[in-house]
């Protein structure tokens, strides 16, 4: 019976969440319009697409990988979804964390890549598998500084429980990791950027690809999960860091102002700088931000 | 003058030998020259072996007029190395007599006796 | 130059070894335990006269049948390298003097009578089966070189070779069967002291050896012979 | 008995009268001679048994009816039989061997090998050492006119070089006896021994000539040439003669007059022998012309036999044991081996390749030449084992370094021969000269060899305690050979199947061991499987596949380093026959028999160590060595070179990726868990816990992390599938390397799970992969595509093992991962786990590669016919797959137990792991894969259907219908994104792959072939350049005693 209940939560708090991505996806595109002089899309464009992609008849599959991708992708983000605790304190806002840890967050992820990735493989299309060669191998970088702060993270906290580490963050905007563990936070935000492929780290979806790349072999009904999940991930991966970083959420409002502004960061660096190739940006992320992960971890030990 | 007993020069002589055959096998070109100086080296040692066996002022150990079966171990020098002697004498003849067929062949097939220019086999 | 520096260096090498002999060496003035020993009780174990012979035939037999195998090996040897050659039914060049000729008609009887003598009387005088075989030996060279008289037949040395060599080794094994080990003499009867029929076995050995040497050494020689004129 | 003078006796006289018989060709001669030499084998072996039966003391022949030391006497003791009786035999069959060449050459020859048998027999059995020198002139005599078998000029030649050589050396020696008579009074051995005045000057100087000479005649580095060009250039079977028998007579002659010398002689012996077996080695492996390749390795062989004469002191009792086993290794297998060469009939080793005609001949090739490397289960195994124990105890540690260094080199030619034998392929115009006269002394001294096994394994100490019931069951498949695959097949798996149906028991409660021991059986049988695809007879595949799975499950058993050791050689042996017989496997499976062969001897070096100063074998001997520094580098150095660490792995993709595809998976996905059990074997004994701190455990875990990157990045790069697979495996063997090194108690776990899943994994990809490539019959991904439509069980079957291997959750590959990071934190070792974290994530670019370029994209043209793979394959890779899924659903079934039992054992005390009941959590975080599994489940059947629901209709379409920018592709070649697919990723970290290890290696190869081939040059031809070294040889030797 409670387990129903666990359940009803959880969906309503998926409902929440994507809800409040689609809300936050059209704010963002509006923002990025005004800032490049533009008029932009309204608010609610990305519901209107949604449905639209739902509703839409025709649908093609170049098999059953194909047909499995998207599935596979947003399982991907509602599970990290489901293995994330979102407002501390309450029983029933922390899903299933009880299941997993951080590493599970943390290599949960690559299953919707991997779907992604194979079902566009599928498809057959020689630009989808040109975009994930590129995105994974930026990827490993990415997760480079990432893990060196979970690991500075797991140093100071003493543990690898989000729940935990959001408990020991509490009482006082100066208990947050941010404050506690800069250098380990930026190194990890600088990875944010990378994980949310935004400009610089975009490449992976650049224009020249995009038309012809995966979204629009995935149409219609495929093309809207893939939005659906897009929502959701953006969402939680901010809520994420929001819980590692950036104190933790204690009630719903709290979280969604904090994760609008974690993602509105990687957006804000997006607007100012230029577009990396993956053989820049691994470097770069080689470079800056893992030596400031390497940093967080050395003035942790000494 | 102990060096002038006739048993230091035949010593002395046959290691000097000795040492003339070695010298010769080792410098000689001439397949026939290096056999010449084995047979040296041979005989060098029948001499020392034959000096090893002397004892000063004893005569032959052969049971005769001069030697009799009762002061026999007073009077004769010392039987044993002059048999080996002869053995060796006899193996020694065997083995030159082999080197020299062999040389027979060598000439035979190439028709020289330098022993360098039998080289086709090394390394 | 350098290469004869070398070598000299060598020689020295060998020449600084050998010096630590000569070094050693004082001659001797005494016999030493075991040739004392053949000195008191040879001649009355064995019967001979000649301590060498006695030696060379009993107590060091066993050197002995080596010494005659590697004769036999020789010849052998010698047979299987050369006998690859064509066989040359020797035909003299030019003929022999008239002087060679008639000495050794006169020369090769006494020659051979003289070797059959010293390998006979090997144990009582000095001498023995191998200097009796040589000078047979030196007998057929004489008449290999005076090309007349009926021709050596190769069957008769062959012959005495094999059974010469063969008795030896079956006096050897008699001498377990019969006395107290391989090569004893004691198989026959050892007889009065210094007399030709005397020392066991040892004459009978030393004349098996004798005609066994002489054969071996003639082998040598005709095969080496055959050679002659291949050369030219 | 009879009396053994009998033997000389008959010998002589028959070779007397054989004169007789003049006549070319005449068959009474070689029969009669024939009949003769069959007599004095039959007393001697006679002789022998008799001694083996009950020790009775030693029989003296007296002749002249007169005592030593005034007549000649012979011995037949134990020594004297067991060497005649080598001898005589020997004598047989060579003489069987050469029966034919006999007719063309007349009786001469016939007559001179009955003498030098003979002699022979003499020279083993004299006590008088004049007569020792008379008969070793006959010998050598009756030898120099037997090389004239063959007439060529350079037989010949060669002779003349031997005779001068040969007389000077003898001259020498009867110097030396004439002086030992003068100063001593005696020429017999046992009475000069009795009242030994070596105090005196010229005395020693006598001894030294005497010695001197017989190691002359034993042919000694560098004063050898002679020898050489004889053993080049005589007749094979005349050679045999001389590398066995005269060689067996010298070394006994040698071992009889030592007692002339002083103690400290022995050491100056042993160098000599030690140098000659190095140093001869060394100039061999330049050396093309098989014959003298061969007379190289005789004489390397009799040089450390030479040296074992003079390390007798120091093995005391075990003297004969070790001379036993290496000198009848050597005595049957150079016999064999020159008979071998002698059918071949041509010089360049690479015609070799002709046995291939004759299996049979073929595996005696192979026979004798791991005899002579010393593989078990030969003898010389055994003896070099205890021979390197003895000098261990007795802290001769450079001299086991010499003597192992000597071996590696000889392994270096000798495995590049029988490679070239195995893969070559035979010339045309070749052919061999297979006479029954022939073939059986070849066959009659391979199998002695196995009877010498036996016979070894009885006297080594500890050779009891080996369990050789797979050996026989090993042996028993060679037997079956002739049988169809199938049968071979199930044979061999029901063996596997029944042995861990006995071994169970024992193992019950030693958790640790278990696994392993699982993953070796289990993972053969499964393996196994895949054979049952293969037509035809397969010869020569299941003994030496067994021979590797009895080799890997002997480690799990092993109580005492012998049987460790043992199991270690079988393992090696049995892998590289599996990994040569890929099709382009010639140069891999060189290099990987290389590398083992180091990190064998290696490991040897370190048990040695070990093992010095203490009592016994067993394996805690580890534990309490003296040399704990040293010992543990060196074992673990020598562990490593099977888990191809990086900068010793190069020999691994290829060896891997070349093997038949039923083949790479037994040798990734469970012959690398060898080296890593060693490695547990190894960190087992260094003492857990207190271990911790250890300098040498962190070097192995930085060089585990930089592993595992490597490893990763350079498969990223690969085109071919299957090297993709082996680099992969060089990752993850890092990454367990890495785990184990912690020496924690979930370091430990990690370990365990990481390998365990990647025995799941890799094995299952393998076989995947292995089925694919046998199928389109190419490596390169790039050619393949599109394949899910023909293959769709492979697909899933491929894609369950990448998930498993990236680590995603929910498969088991995520358990290593979280008690990877759990480990990583409470060591401490931060920056490692980085590394190994980021080589983790390019694991995720190769699992794409592979999946994606093979089973997605564009499906080429030649391949839409292609079929499934063969249900064989998929059939265990189905059961892996659900090993993955309980393993992933229920890891504490068993981590629990294994994390209980290295707390409890000891090893761990500290156990940080709770369970309550699936929800492994530390003090760090928790996890619970039976749940994990539950949630990912739910939510991916419930998208599913949604997707389902909402898209109920979707078309299939055609493989072109694809959005292309208004063209249409007109290839799928061209359409085809895979080949170079992570170039940019090169761009950025490819100067990380940039191949300076094998550069390295091939300069380490290249400068010691350069060595050998400048050295050589010593060898000029020329016969008084030979006497010049003897000479010098002696000077130097004698400058060195005095």
């Amino acid at each position: 019976m409670e387990l129903l209940i666990k359940i009803g939560f959880v969906l309503l708090g998926l409902f929440i969440i994507l809800n409040w991505g689609l809300i936050m996806a059209g704010i963002i595109r509006k923002i990025i319009a005004r800032v490049s002089m533009r008029r932009g899309i309204k608010i609610y464009q990305p519901y209107i697409n949604l449905i639209k992609n739902y509703s839409i008849r025709s649908q093609l599959s170049h098999g059953v990988m194909f047909y499995l991708g998207p599935v596979f992708r947003l399982s991907g983000g509602v599970g990290i979804f489901l293995f994330m605790p979102l407002i501390y304190g309450s029983e029933i806002w922390n899903n299933f964390s009880f299941t997993g840890d951080l590493i599970l967050i943390a290599y949960f992820m690559f299953f919707g890549m991997l779907g992604m990735a194979l079902g566009a493989g599928e498809g057959g299309h020689p630009y989808s598998a040109i975009g994930i060669s590129r995105g994974l191998a930026q990827f490993t970088a990415i997760e480079v500084p990432f893990t060196l702060a979970l690991l500075s993270l797991a140093i100071q906290y003493k543990t690898l429980s989000i729940s935990e580490i959001v408990a020991m963050q509490q009482g006082g905007i100066m208990h947050w990791t941010l404050f506690t563990n800069p250098v380990a936070t930026i190194a990890a935000m600088l990875s944010f950027l990378g994980a949310m492929g935004h400009s610089p780290f975009n490449v992976v979806m650049a224009p020249q690809e995009n038309p012809i790349g995966p979204p629009t072999e995935y149409h219609g009904t495929f093309l809207g999960v893939l939005q659906t999940n897009r929502a959701i991930l953006h969402v939680i991966e901010a809520v994420l860091y929001m819980n590692l970083f950036f104190g933790g959420a204690s009630s719903w409002l709290e979280l969604l102002v904090k994760s609008f502004f974690v993602y509105f960061w990687s957006v804000f660096v997006g607007m100012v700088f230029p577009r990396f190739r993956v053989d820049q940006s691994i470097p770069w992320m080689l470079k800056i931000p893992m030596v400031l992960g390497i940093l967080s971890i050395v003035l942790l030990i000494f | 003058m102990k060096y002038f007993n006739i048993e230091y020069i035949s010593m002395a002589t046959g290691l000097f030998l000795f040492l003339v055959g070695l010298w010769g096998i080792i410098s000689q070109k001439n397949i026939i020259k290096i056999i010449i100086s084995f047979s040296v080296l041979d005989t060098s040692i029948h001499l020392i072996l034959v000096s090893i066996g002397y004892i000063r002022n004893k005569t032959a150990p052969i049971i005769d007029g001069v030697v009799s079966k009762t002061d026999a171990a007073t009077k004769i020098v010392d039987p044993l190395p002059q048999a080996l002697v002869l053995t060796a004498i006899v193996i020694g003849v065997g083995v030159t007599a082999l080197m020299l067929t062999y040389a027979l062949r060598m000439y035979s097939e190439n028709k020289t006796l330098e022993i360098n220019k039998y080289k086709s086999l090394k390394w | 130059m350098i290469r004869n520096s070398i070598l000299i260096l060598l020689i020295a090498g060998m020449a600084w070894i050998l010096f630590q002999e000569f070094s050693a060496y004082h001659g001797a003035d005494k016999l030493n335990s075991i040739s004392e020993y053949y000195a008191k009780n040879a001649p009355t174990e064995t019967g001979a006269a000649n301590l060498v012979t006695a030696i060379v035939v009993t107590y060091r037999g066993f050197d002995t049948l080596g010494e005659v195998t590697i004769l036999f090996l020789t010849a052998a040897i010698i047979g299987f390298m050369i006998s690859t050659g064509k066989k040359t039914d020797r035909k003299p060049e030019q003929s022999n003097s008239e002087l060679l000729e008639t000495a050794s008609n006169v020369l090769l009887p006494i020659l051979i009578l003289v070797g059959v003598y010293i390998f006979i009387n090997g144990h009582l005088t000095p001498g023995g089966g191998f200097l009796g075989g040589a000078v047979l030996a030196s007998a057929i060279i004489l008449w290999l070189m005076s090309a007349t008289g009926p021709k050596i037949s190769h069957a008769l040395l062959e012959v005495t070779e094999a059974f010469s060599g063969f008795g030896f080794v079956i006096l050897g094994v008699l001498g377990i069967v019969l006395a107290g080990g391989f090569l004893d003499n004691k198989i026959l009867h050892l007889g009065t002291f210094g007399t030709l029929l005397s020392a066991g076995a040892i004459p009978v050995i030393y004349s098996l050896i004798g005609l066994k040497v002489g054969a071996e050494l003639s082998k040598i020689i005709i095969v080496l012979n055959q050679t002659q004129g291949e050369e030219k | 008995m009879v009396n053994p003078v009998y033997i000389i006796a008959v010998l002589l006289s028959v070779s007397f009268l054989l004169g007789l018989f003049r006549k070319p060709g005449s068959d009474f001669a070689r029969l009669a001679a024939l009949i003769t030499l069959a007599f004095p084998a039959i007393v001697s072996v006679s002789w022998l048994l008799q001694f083996l039966g009950e020790p009775t003391s030693p029989f003296i022949i007296y002749t002249a009816g007169s005592v030593p030391p005034f007549s000649i006497n012979l011995k037949m003791g134990i020594e004297e039989a067991f060497l005649t009786s080598a001898v005589n035999i020997l004598g047989f069959f060579g003489f069987l061997y050469l029966y034919r060449t006999f007719k063309e050459s007349g009786v001469s020859a016939v007559v001179l090998f009955l003498v030098l048998v003979m002699g022979l027999n003499v020279v083993i059995m004299t006590r008088d050492i004049f007569n020792l020198f008379v008969f070793l002139e006959i010998t050598s005599i009756a030898l120099i006119g037997l090389i004239f078998l063959k007439k060529d000029i350079n037989a010949v030649s060669a002779g003349f070089k031997y005779l001068i050589a040969v007389s000077v050396i003898s001259t020498i020696l009867l110097l030396g006896i004439g002086f030992i008579y003068y100063f001593a009074g005696t020429l017999n051995i046992d009475d000069f021994v009795s009242k030994n005045s070596g105090a005196v000057k010229g005395m020693s100087t006598a001894v030294f000539l005497v010695i001197i000479a017989v190691l002359l005649e034993l042919k000694p580095f560098p004063a050898n040439g002679w020898g050489l060009d004889v053993y080049q250039s005589a007749h094979p079977g005349i050679s045999a003669m001389i590398s066995a028998g005269m060689a067996t007579a010298s070394l006994f002659v040698l071992y009889k007059i030592l007692p002339f010398g002083a103690v400290y002689w022995m050491q100056i012996i042993a160098a000599v022998g030690v140098i000659t077996f190095v140093g001869s080695n060394m100039l061999g492996i330049a050396q093309k012309n098989a014959n003298r390749l061969l007379g190289y390795s005789s004489i390397g062989q009799i040089g450390l036999m030479v040296g074992i004469i003079g390390f007798s002191p120091m093995l005391g009792k075990h003297l004969w044991m070790v001379f036993f086993g290496l000198f009848i290794s050597h005595f049957l297998a150079k016999a064999g081996l020159f008979w071998l060469s002698g059918m071949i009939g041509k010089e360049n080793i690479k015609s070799w390749s002709v046995l291939r005609k004759q299996p049979l001949l073929l595996i005696a090739f192979g026979v004798f030449a791991f005899a002579l490397i010393g593989f078990p289960p030969f003898p010389s195994f055994f003896g070099k084992w205890q021979l390197v124990m003895d000098l261990a105890a007795h802290g001769q540690f450079g001299w086991i370094v010499a003597i192992l260094l000597g071996s590696m080199l000889e392994g270096v030619y000798l495995f590049r021969w029988l490679g070239y034998a195995i893969k070559l392929d035979v010339e045309a115009d070749q052919k061999l000269d297979l006479g029954i006269e022939k073939l059986i002394p070849v066959g009659v001294f391979a199998l002695m060899l196995f009877g010498a096994s036996h016979f070894a394994i009885e006297n080594v100490p500890g050779g009891l305690t080996l369990n050789l019931i797979p050996v026989y069951f090993i042996l028993l498949l060679f037997v079956l050979d002739f049988l169809p695959a199938k049968i071979k097949n199930s044979i061999a798996i029901l063996g596997m199947a029944y042995y861990a149906w006995l071994l169970y028991p024992s193992l019950q409660d030693d958790t640790l061991r278990l696994v392993f021991a699982g993953i070796f059986l289990v993972g053969g049988v499964l393996t196994l499987f895949a054979g049952y695809s293969v037509k035809g007879k397969r010869a020569g595949f299941y003994p030496f596949a067994i021979m590797m799975y009895a080799g890997l499950i002997g480690l799990v058993e092993a109580k005492n380093l012998l049987q460790f050791f043992f199991a270690w050689e079988l393992m090696t042996l049995g892998s590289y026959v599996l990994i040569i017989r890929g099709k382009k496997s010639l140069v891999h499976a060189y290099n990987y028999m290389l590398f083992s062969l180091g990190g064998a001897y290696l490991i040897f070096l370190g048990m040695a160590l070990s093992v010095a100063g203490q009592h016994g074998l067993s394996l805690s001997l580890l534990n309490t060595t003296h040399f704990p520094g040293w010992a543990y580098t060196l074992l673990a150095i020598g562990f490593l070179t099977k888990t191809a660490a990086l900068g010793l792995h190069i020999w691994l993709p290829g060896a891997h990726a070349e093997a038949e595809s039923d083949v790479s998976p037994m040798v990734s996905g469970i012959l690398l868990k060898g080296g890593a059990f060693g490695l547990i074997v190894l960190f087992l004994a260094m003492g857990a816990e207190k271990a911790g701190g250890h300098p040498l455990l962190y070097a192995l875990g930085w060089l585990g992390a930089i592993t595992a990157v490597g490893g990763n990045l350079m498969a990223v790069f690969q085109e071919d599938a299957k090297r993709l697979l082996a680099y992969s495996s060089v990752g993850n063997l890092g990454y367990i390397l890495f785990a184990f090194a912690f020496m924690t108690n979930v370091g430990w776990l990690t370990g365990l799970t990481y390998s365990i899943n990647h025995f799941l994994f890799k094995t299952l990809l393998f076989l995947a992969i292995g089925g694919v490539v046998m199928r389109v019959k190419t490596h390169n991904m790039y050619e393949m595509g599109g394949l899910i439509k023909r293959m769709p069980w492979s697909f899933i079957a491929v894609l369950i093992g990448i998930i498993t291997l990236a680590g995603i959750p929910p498969l088991s590959g995520y358990a290593g991962k979280w008690l990877f990071y759990n480990a990583v934190i409470t060591k401490g070792w931060y920056f490692q786990g980085a590394m190994v974290f980021f080589s983790g994530t390019i694991a995720f670019l190769y699992c794409f590669k592979l999946i994606y370029s093979i089973f997605l994209g564009q499906e080429k043209d030649k391949f839409r016919k292609v079929k499934e793979v063969p249900v064989w394959y998929i059939l265990p890779q189905f059961i892996l797959i659900i090993g993955i899924m309980v393993f992933s659903a229920r890891p504490d079934l068993v981590l629990k137990p294994i994390g209980a039992l290295l707390s409890q054992a000891g090893y761990f005390p500290t156990d940080p792991l709770t369970w309550e009941n699936v929800t492994a959590s530390t003090n760090l975080g928790y996890w619970s894969g039976y749940k994990i599994m539950l949630v990912i489940g739910v939510m991916f059947v419930t998208l599913l259907t949604w997707l389902l629901v909402m898209s109920r209709k979707a078309q299939k379409v055609k493989q072109f219908n694809i959005v292309y920018s208004g063209e249409r592709p007109f290839t799928p070649e061209t359409t085809h994104f895979s080949h170079n697919m992570f170039a940019p990723y090169y761009k950025a970290l490819g100067f990380l792959t940039i191949p300076v290890v094998t550069s390295f290696w091939e300069g380490v190869n290249s400068t010691a072939h350069a060595f050998a081939d400048s050295f050589r040059k010593i060898y000029s031809g020329n016969g008084q350049t030979y006497i010049a070294h003897i000479l010098a040889y002696i000077i130097i030797v004698y400058l060195i005693i005095f």
